[in-house]
């Protein structure tokens, strides 16, 4: 029984005791959630320490065989693309089930399922075979969309089974790829395996994609669409506003602050380090998608008359950072990605925590109904202003490392013109930004600028002092992981650029999970080194941009027509690493 | 003596199995059948004398033909037939009733004779017992139902209730007994229950009766109740209660199927005393007493001990009957002294009281049982620590005892406190009443 | 190289911070404690002292500085991003350039604390304004300390935050928090420029990491890049230098005003009145230029971007002026001549002599601030009427407010020997004397230099309108005409109905009860109703206002000439000249010296001021003539209103169209009708669902049979057909 | 067909399996519900002499308590609580569905022999030990090899337990 | 070696009565003797299950331990006696239920799960 496992099954076992709790006794069943909670994250607290940086091998680890005549087991363990996922979900779990004391109607089911949800998440996070990753990736599907349909708005109904058929339908086609991997494994390794490192092991070294090269976009899009999904992407995404805007506060926090994760991280653990080949032709595609949604969401976001769907389509904008600093596939843009991941899980999750707040006040979302408020309630607009900003993206919060990166990242492959990217869609992407200050300081002026227009709000009473503690949490990370992201930066890095070499890398070159001899190098210099030869960029003389130039320009003069072209040639074919 | 019996056995061990069997069938039945009349009879005089009256005393020396004349006047009798029955069941109902009856001490031992007793001397014995009784409701039921009457179904119903509820509890009692002697052979109980007591060593001169350890004790006062019970004698005679059912599944059977089932009631309260003996008082023996050590002990009265064994060895049958007979007494004593239970007291005894009784004790006696072999010596009786542990074990049950019990009175005294009514009419009427609205159903009469 | 003596600086940025935070924390119990008028008071100097002790470390690190022979020192504390592709310390620069911001920021700031003591003495929230004003300055010196370009982004940022704070300050009016936002979304357009600006060298710097002279990581720290792009942006790449330089100059107009983004700047006058002086006119739009200085060598190297600096600056200068004659609002007008005299400094900087921009920066700094701090007077006196149709003849009841905007107006206007006669020719003189800013080899500084002449001509004009129209001429406010009443604050509105609709029963106690209510009510000050009537008897400011009005106005009176003689300010700044001398040496001129030059500028402010002054007191009848004119620059040219149109209102329409049309109306009906073909396809089924048991089982034991036919078969055929 | 070599087994097993078939066809064919439970308890008994002569008493007899002495019973009881004995209820309605029954009966049959019985016509030798059938055995067996089976089935009959009086009682 | 009667008569047996069952189902409205001819069913089952195990076709000489035992055929009855056990205390209970709801209990008028 590793720690991982207490980790992911102590809110479980949480559930279950709560269960035995007669349900009028409302009170010890919140204070036994809550003590669950903690319990959690107190226990997840303590992987951090222990976790050792320098390696990107999975640590922790636990493998027993469930059903080996498949090769299904139970294996669980994390790497720095997971590290701090865990420390959120167990984090932002407390916080919630904290703000739904709030909640009077079934409270025993209400804490049941938010514990069994962090265990579904959790899990997601923690599992390394592909088939106890779809358990856990569907299982977070059932307690969720329950919170939504039993203590959601009016038209919970439909918000509920929108977001179950949606993101069910689009994990299907998951399974389907993952069998397929499983038969494409065996193929090379004789014995069954949903294991994905041993399936990675036979990626590295090229094995298993030889002679199926044709499957591998099939597969690679079964996995992206389950992701896409999630994440939410833009053509995919609709279900997300009405999911968020009909569940209860606690659940839009959680949804909005980890389950988008897992399509994210989805992506970073299986489409990278599986379908090298693929990734790097079809990068532009995915990239189009993020920055159509992060154009789209700030638009369709500006528009909102809903203040909880605003925040809804504000996510798809942040996810849509995460994708392009995904499909960068350079260091700075997945770090980047995976920083963004933390930050919109604190800095959404606080807004809809907020919005919670008031909601439970007054019980309204609309714009109409408010205005005026900073008189009212200076405090809470203050904790609202940090947290929007965070939001927008402001230097010094958390918000701004994650998209700064993530777009650096973007720009730098596009200006090397690898992937099939270029720097005009980094250019566009980047107006993002300015898009997020427009809607978000609109909802900011909407609601506590100008004068106080509805005489309900004239006796709203300022926050509770927990309730400021509750927020105040969120505050310290947005700050620490905006002047002091390095905490974050430093333990994901080997695991970011593991994932990286894995996906850029020439068969035999990757680094595989499954051999614990080869490591990363991570000095100056090898990484100086490692962005040019993958890069394939001449190093020496004085003309290093040449190409470079070239090609920009090219890109620059070109159509986005052509921009859309996945056709490009991919420098990283063949190459070996010393 | 000696050499005639020899010569008997001798042609008894040749004669094929066919035969053998047959022989120790009618070596059963043959008495049980005969014997059946007198127990009416001393049922009479007992009952008779404990309310201090004369009761049966003109046909015959103390009036013993008195049930003979019976007999014979219900074999003259006009045999009624109601109209609108269930013809066939009706007819094969007294029959179901009385089978269960007659073959339930097929397993049992009443001699040391293997080659003579039991009937079969099976290796699941008990549950040979229990399957059996078990059988009994069928004749009730069908009896009760066969007529079409209202009130015989009722009583059907609740006597086949009554039954299945106690046979539980009897089974959990029967099963402690066959886990602490590791056997379901009713003959390997006697066995053990002729070793030395609580499992002391060989040196103590009293037998090993159930009846004298304390799981057995429990067991065997549940027992006792239960069997009452399943032979819906006094005080659970609630089938054939006059002042509410007029007499119960038998309302409507008159002359010969009535003596049937009278028989059938009878032979049952018979075999069960005898179930009774051969499981809880040391089956054929007459005294808890084991000769043998007492000769070791004080070879002084050697010749009187070998005397007092070979009349405890062959006079088994006459012990066994004896033990029998005083069954039959207890039963005769508790209806005149007992007032009838109340249909919900019925239920609430059973389910609330002694079902968690014997399951307490069950699970006692396992304890004991796994304590036992832990410490050594389960399989030959020998060990220390077995007195200990019965010790231990005597605590045991009496803390389960008081437990239940309190459990019990609280319950019912919540019962009723709370509802009156509703618990007075047995369940399955309440769900007869259901139908159409509180009507109970007379099944349709054609 | 020794940084010990400079670790102190950091003190300079914690000392603001720490006063904001001060400002938070104590705000609210020492006013409550101490009382209103006290507590005010101790908040203020609690707000001064900060920035006075700022102020007085900067000039120690200065003189520390001054002593060494490199002027040029980073102070690298901790890694704040570290990743493999790049790292990006926290490091402070400590140079002339950094230095001079942040005496001008720090005793600037300390001056306009001073004066906000006093002029936000009625204010309720106290505290916050201060903290906001803290928090500015805290932002400002980071900006201009930062040691890497995101460093300065955060600075640059955080500025932005602190004005749009202090813009929608008086938060109750929606114009103002509109004007806050304007500005805010303003600024990050020009923010967007800048990012990729940055990306542009990073990425650069970083794929060249094996030819870079200096190697380090650090790509985007000035240190770094600045020497770097000296070799790589050579030969072919020269138009890299030129995309970085433009992309750079974009966030530099738009923290700067400059023409296509300069549309927050006067509506940014909606905040109170020193924030107008502090942010939007000595500090914070002077941040372009200073970037302009800090990254001087990407513009040297490309004569293109040095061309569209030139260009637009001039323009936005000649734009603004011609506005500014339009303007009734006192500090409208105030706001256009700001964006002219940034367009000023950038025309210096597009002509390649840097320190001219940071000259100006720096005089322009004292007297503008003055100027508004003086019409912050004025309008105090006039009870915060802002309409200088209502003024005249001031000049006989606040002397002191004359006196100090009289030097001011002189500076502006350009007047020898005041320091903006000094400043603005030397940018004129350099950009005459330029051959850098060239679009193709075709020089344009030239012209852009005999344009500056001619602003320089109207800024005289309309700074000598608005001095008249203010401390000359007849008592307009006299004959009182209750329209166009602009009104400073909208702080107070009572009337708005109490009433419990909205919350139900109120379980968690979220709402006030009716006493709480009533103690709340009781405890909001009701402020005396402000307003300009036409017996208004206007009276002088108190001395914690007009103190610093004295000290700016001997800055701006004397600064000037101090650090004029022999080039005393340029050898400060670049003390071993530029990185690059560009085709065609700029004409080495000392200003004032330059005799022929200074007398054409004078001129040219003389003659503004005496057609001013005509034009102002006399010259009525010419208004109705070019009124279609005036109507066109009192609008700016209805630039501001097509811009606010297409993006707010267009923006708008786009939105709701791809809201409604395309999320709701396609791609969800596309996945609700999937669901309801599904359903359909269901309903069909489910016909066959007799709900008969028996024929279940039927159907069950036909299936069965089925199977075992053919399991029968095929074991038939496998036994060889037994 | 091989010749059959007359047993003991043989001689008890004809009689009982002719009643156990006819009992079963009494199950179906009988109108009254009543008889039809009779019938099945008849068959039940049949079936556990059965057992017997296989040599598996302690099955037998638990065929006897579990089947005849509980379940059937509990079969009389509804039948007679709800009065489903009379014949004249439920009459059967003459549809193709008997026909079909029967038909698919028939077929049943003869697929299921046809294909099982051909290679098993000869087999009469008995493999399994004598105490195959001993309760120490079977207990042997069932709580070391079956041990979470058995559990399993303990939860299922406790489920079976407490559905069946959520069921009956009508409030709880 | 012992002989008994041939396996096939206990197949032949258990067969007939589990086609008999069959019929049963298919043919009764009565749920009570649906419900039986299952039982019917489960029982024809164990006597095969029973008949196979005493014959012991796959017999390997030992009497547990081991994926084919000769045990398994009896513990398979003991599970669907078990399993009936259940079946039936819950099944009557439904159509008791079924009953007190609405006055009858014909199979045919049972038909709620009509799509």
């Amino acid at each position: 029984m590793g720690i991982l496992s207490i980790i992911t099954f102590l809110p479980l076992l949480g559930a279950l005791v709560l269960a035995c709790v007669p349900k009028d006794a409302v009170k010890v069943i919140r204070v036994l959630a809550l003590l669950f909670g903690l319990a959690a994250f107190g226990v997840s607290l303590t992987i951090v320490p222990a976790f050792n940086s320098h390696t990107f091998h999975f640590q922790f680890e636990e493998h027993v065989d469930w059903i080996p005549q498949l090769g299904i087991s139970y294996h669980l363990g994390i790497d720095g693309l997971s590290l701090w996922l865990v420390p959120l979900t167990t984090l932002l779990t407390v916080l919630s089930i904290a703000f739904s004391f709030y909640v009077q109607h079934r409270v025993k089911e209400y804490m049941l399922f938010m514990l069994a949800l962090e265990t579904a998440m959790l899990g997601v996070f923690v599992s390394l075979d592909m088939i106890v990753f779809y358990t856990f990736f569907e299982f977070s599907l059932v307690p969720m969309a329950l919170l939504i349909w039993i203590w959601g708005g009016e038209r919970r109904n439909y918000a509920a089974i929108k977001f179950f058929i949606y993101t069910f339908a689009g994990s299907i086609f998951m399974l389907v790829g993952m069998i397929a991997l499983m038969f494409l494994n065996q193929r090379v390794s004789h014995n069954p395996s949903f294991d994905i490192v041993d399936i990675q092991h036979n990626v590295a070294n090229g094995r298993l994609w030889a002679g199926a090269m044709t499957a591998q976009p099939f597969i690679f899009w079964s996995f992206m669409i389950a992701f896409l999904v999630k994440t939410p992407a833009f053509p995919f995404h609709t279900w997300l506003p009405d999911a968020h805007v009909e569940a209860p506060t606690a659940g839009s926090v959680i949804l909005a602050g980890i389950l988008l994760k897992m399509g994210t991280y989805g992506i970073f653990r299986f489409c990278l380090p599986l379908f090298p080949e693929t990734i790097t032709r079809q990068a532009p595609i995915i990239a189009w998608l993020g920055i159509i949604g992060i154009l789209y969401g700030a638009i369709v976001a500006a528009v909102q008359p809903d203040w909880k769907k605003l925040v809804a389509y504000s996510s798809v904008a942040h996810m849509g950072f995460v994708l392009i600093g995904i499909v960068s596939l350079s260091e700075a843009g997945l770090m980047g990605a995976s920083m963004q991941q933390l930050n919109h899980g604190i800095s959404t999750g606080a807004l809809f925590l907020m919005i919670g707040l008031i909601y439970e006040r007054r019980h309204t979302r609309l714009f109409k109904d408010y205005g005026g408020l900073k008189a009212q309630i200076p405090i809470y607009t203050t904790l609202f202003l940090i947290v929007m900003l965070s939001s927008v993206g402001l230097p010094g919060t958390n918000g701004f490392i994650g998209e700064f990166l993530a777009m650096l990242g973007f720009f730098e492959s596009g200006f090397n013109h690898l992937y099939g990217l270029n720097v005009v869609m980094a250019g566009i992407a980047g107006t993002g930004v300015i898009l997020a200050a427009a809607y978000l300081l609109y909802m900011f002026q909407q609601v506590f600028y100008g004068p106080n227009k509805n005489p309900d709000n004239e006796r709203l009473k300022d926050l509770k002092p927990w309730e400021i503690g509750i927020v105040l949490v969120f505050v310290v990370f947005i700050f620490w992981g905006g002047l002091y992201p390095n905490t974050f930066l430093a333990p994901m890095e080997a695991s970011v650029e593991a994932t990286r070499l894995m996906a850029i890398d020439g068969p035999k070159a990757r680094p595989s999970w499954a051999n614990a001899d080869d490591e990363i190098n991570m000095s100056e210099d090898a990484a100086v080194r490692g962005r040019f030869e993958r890069h394939h960029l001449p190093v020496d003389g004085a003309e290093p941009i040449h190409p470079v130039g070239e090609g920009t320009m090219a890109a620059l003069a070109a159509s986005p027509v052509s921009l859309l072209s996945s056709a490009q040639p991919n420098p990283s074919r063949g190459v070996t690493t010393p | 003596m000696q050499s005639a019996l020899f010569q008997i056995g001798k042609w008894f061990v040749h004669t094929p199995a066919a035969l053998q069997a047959l022989i120790r069938v009618l070596l059963y039945v043959i008495p049980l059948l005969l014997l059946v009349p007198m127990f009416i009879w001393w049922e009479r005089r007992l009952l008779s004398w404990m309310q201090d009256r004369i009761g049966p005393n003109r046909v015959g020396p103390f009036g013993l033909l008195q049930a003979i004349a019976d007999g014979v006047k219900l074999f003259f009798k006009e045999d009624i037939t109601p109209a609108s029955i269930d013809r066939l069941i009706y007819f094969v109902a007294p029959a179901i009733a009385l089978f269960p009856a007659f073959a339930l001490g097929g397993t049992l031992p009443w001699g040391p004779n293997r080659l003579l007793t039991p009937m079969a001397d099976v290796n699941i014995g008990v549950l040979y017992i229990m399957a059996v009784s078990s059988l009994g409701v069928y004749g009730v039921v069908l009896g009760g139902y066969a007529p079409n009457n209202k009130y015989s179904l009722l009583g059907g119903l609740r006597s086949s209730a009554q039954l299945i509820s106690y046979e539980l509890a009897m089974g959990m009692s029967l099963a402690a007994i066959a886990l602490a002697s590791g056997s379901l052979k009713v003959t390997e109980f006697v066995h053990q229950q002729e070793m030395p007591i609580w499992g002391a060593d060989q040196a103590v001169w009293i037998q090993n009766w159930n009846l004298f350890t304390p799981y057995g004790f429990l067991a065997g006062i549940i027992f006792a109740i239960c069997m009452v019970a399943e032979t819906n004698r006094a005080p659970f005679d609630l089938p054939e209660a006059e002042n509410e059912l007029i007499a119960g599944y038998h309302t409507e059977y008159s002359s010969m199927k009535f003596a049937v089932y009278f028989m059938g009631e009878y032979a049952a309260m018979f075999v069960f005393s005898g179930v009774f003996a051969a499981v809880f008082l040391g089956g054929y023996n007459f005294l808890p007493i084991r000769w043998e050590a007492l000769i070791d002990d004080y070879p002084a009265a050697t010749a009187f001990w070998q005397f007092m064994q070979a009349l405890n060895y062959y006079g088994a049958p006459i012990w066994f009957i004896g033990k029998c007979i005083g069954g039959l007494s207890v039963y005769i004593w508790l209806r005149a002294t007992l007032p009838r239970l109340r249909y919900d007291q019925l239920m609430s005894l059973g389910w609330r009281c002694l079902l968690p009784l014997s399951v307490a004790n069950f699970m006692a006696v396992g304890f004991w049982v796994l304590l036992t072999r832990l410490m050594g010596g389960m399989e030959q009786f020998e060990s220390d620590a077995q007195p200990l542990a019965t010790l231990g074990l005597l605590l045991i049950d009496v803390l389960i005892v008081m437990v239940v019990d309190r459990v019990y009175r609280r319950g019912s005294g919540k019962e009723m406190a709370s509802r009156t009514i509703e618990m007075v009419d047995p369940p399955v009427l309440r769900s007869i009443e259901l139908v159409d609205g509180g009507e109970p159903v007379v099944p349709a009469n054609g | 190289m020794d940084t010990s003596p400079f670790n102190i600086i950091i003190a300079v940025l914690l000392l603001p911070l720490v006063g904001s935070f001060l400002q938070v924390a104590l705000g609210g119990p020492v006013i409550r404690s101490l009382g209103v008028v006290k507590g005010r008071k101790a908040m203020g100097w609690l707000a001064v002292l900060p920035i006075l002790a700022a102020f007085i470390v900067g000039v120690y690190v200065t003189g520390q500085l001054a002593q060494t022979t490199s002027r040029d020192f980073s102070v690298t504390y901790f890694d704040w991003i570290k990743v493999l592709a790049i790292r990006i310390p926290f490091e402070l620069k400590i140079d002339t350039l950094s230095m001079t911001m942040v005496l001008v920021i720090t005793g600037v700031g300390s001056l306009i604390h001073l004066y906000a003591t006093g002029y936000m003495a009625e204010e309720t929230d106290y505290p916050r304004f201060f903290s906001y004003l803290n928090l500015f300055i805290a932002c400002m010196l980071i900006l201009v300390l930062g040691g890497n370009l995101p460093m300065t982004f955060i600075g640059w940022e955080g500025v932005g935050l602190c004005s749009y704070l202090l813009i929608g300050f008086w938060y109750k009016d929606v114009a103002n928090s509109k004007a806050a936002n304007k500005a805010f979304i303003v600024n990050r357009v020009g923010d967007w420029g800048l990012t990729l600006g940055m990306f542009l060298l990073a990425v650069s710097l970083a794929i060249n990491y094996k030819s870079l002279p200096v190697k380090s990581d650090r790509f985007l720290s000035y240190d770094v890049i600045l020497p770097n792009v000296l070799q790589l942006f050579t030969g072919p790449h020269a138009w890299m230098a030129t995309v970085a330089a433009i992309l750079l100059f974009v966030g530099a107009c738009g923290k700067s005003a400059q023409f296509p983004l300069y549309l927050w700047l006067p509506d940014a006058m909606a905040g109170p009145t020193p924030v107008s002086a502090l942010i939007h006119a000595a500090t914070m739009v002077t941040a372009g230029v200073y970037l302009l200085n800090r990254v001087h060598i990407l513009f040297l190297m490309s004569p293109f971007a040095s061309g569209v600096v030139c260009v637009i600056g001039i323009f936005t200068a000649t734009f603004a002026a011609i506005i500014a004659f339009a303007q009734t609002d006192i500090k409208k007008v105030l706001a256009y001549s700001t964006v002219s005299q940034l367009g000023y400094m950038f025309v210096g900087c597009g002509s390649g002599a840097y320190w001219t921009g940071m000259f100006h920066v720096v005089t322009h700094a004292f007297f503008k601030a003055l100027l508004f701090l003086g019409a912050g007077a004025v309008i105090y006196a006039m009870s915060h009427e802002q309409d200088m149709r209502r003024y005249g003849n001031l000049r006989k009841y606040i002397p002191i407010t004359f006196g100090t905007m009289f030097v001011a107006w002189l500076a502006i206007a350009g007047i020898w020997p005041l320091s903006g006669s000094f400043s603005k020719e030397s940018i004129i003189s350099a950009a005459l004397g330029d051959q850098l800013a060239a679009f193709g080899g075709s020089p344009v500084s030239q012209i852009c230099g005999y344009v500056a002449l001619l602003v320089a001509l109207m800024t005289a004009w309309y700074m000598t309108r608005l001095m008249a129209m203010t401390f000359w001429g007849p008592e307009r406010w006299r004959e009182l005409v209750p329209e166009a009443h602009g009104h400073d604050h909208a702080r107070h509105d009572h009337d708005v109905p109490h009433s419990h609709a909205g919350h139900g029963e109120d379980i968690h106690g979220f709402f006030f009860t009716d006493e709480e209510m009533a103690v709340r009510q009781a405890s909001e000050p009701h402020e005396e109703h402000h307003g300009l009537t036409a017996d208004h008897q206007p009276k002088e400011v108190p001395p914690s206002m007009w103190v610093p009005l004295v000290i700016l106005a001997i800055l701006s009176a004397g600064a000037g000439y101090y650090l004029n003689q022999n080039g005393l300010f340029e050898h400060w700044l670049y003390p071993n000249g530029l990185e690059i001398k560009a085709a065609g040496e700029p004409a080495e001129i000392v200003p004032g010296t330059g005799l022929t030059l200074l007398t054409v500028s004078t001129v040219a402010a003389v003659l503004g001021i005496f057609f001013g002054f005509l034009v102002t007191l006399k010259g009525g009848r010419y208004a109705s003539r070019i009124g279609w004119l005036k109507d066109l620059a009192f609008n700016q040219f209805y630039y501001d209103k097509t811009m606010m149109d297409a993006s707010v209102k267009g923006g708008g329409e786009f939105g709701r169209a791809l809201w409604q049309g395309f999320d709701v109306g396609v791609i969800d009906r596309i996945v609700n009708g999937v669901a309801s073909i599904a359903g359909g396809f269901g309903s069909l089924l489910r016909k066959t669902q007799t709900g008969f048991v028996r024929g279940y089982a039927l159907l069950m034991l036909a299936g069965g049979l089925g199977v075992l036919c053919w399991l029968g078969y095929a074991l038939y055929q496998q036994g060889g057909g037994r | 067909m091989p010749s059959i070599t007359i047993t003991p087994d043989l001689i008890v097993f004809v009689p009982l399996a002719l009643v156990a078939a006819l009992s079963a066809i009494g199950v179906v064919a009988l109108k009254n519900a009543v008889r039809s439970a009779l019938c099945l308890v008849l068959n039940f008994f049949t079936l556990s002499a059965l057992y017997f002569n296989l040599r598996a008493e302690i099955i037998g007899i638990t065929q006897v308590v579990v089947y005849t002495g509980a379940i059937m019973v509990l079969f009389l009881f509804v039948i007679m609580l709800l009065n489903l004995g009379a014949p004249q209820l439920l009459a059967e309605k003459k549809d193709l569905k008997i026909g079909a029954g029967l038909a698919g009966g028939v077929i049943l049959f003869g697929v299921i022999a046809g294909t099982i019985f051909p290679p098993l016509v000869s087999v009469n030798v008995i493999h399994a030990p004598t105490k195959y059938g001993e309760p120490a055995t079977l207990g042997h067996t069932l709580f070391t090899q079956f041990v979470w089976p058995f559990e399993v089935a303990s939860i299922l009959l406790l489920v079976g337990i407490v559905g069946s009086i959520l069921l009956a009682k009508r409030k709880i | 070696m012992i002989t008994g009667a041939p396996l096939i008569l206990y197949l032949a047996l258990g067969l007939f009565m589990f086609t008999t069952g069959v019929v049963g189902v298919i043919i009764r409205r009565n749920p009570i003797v649906v419900f039986m001819c299952i039982e019917l069913m489960l029982n024809s089952v164990n006597l095969t299950f029973l008949a196979f195990a005493r014959y012991g076709l796959w017999y390997q000489g030992t009497t547990d331990h081991g994926d084919i035992s000769i045990m398994n055929g009896p513990m398979m009855i003991i599970f669907v006696m078990a399993v009936a056990a259940a079946e039936v205390a819950v099944g009557l209970g439904i159509i008791m239920t079924i009953f007190r709801l609405r006055q009858d209990i014909d199979v045919d008028d049972m038909n709620l799960l009509k799509g």
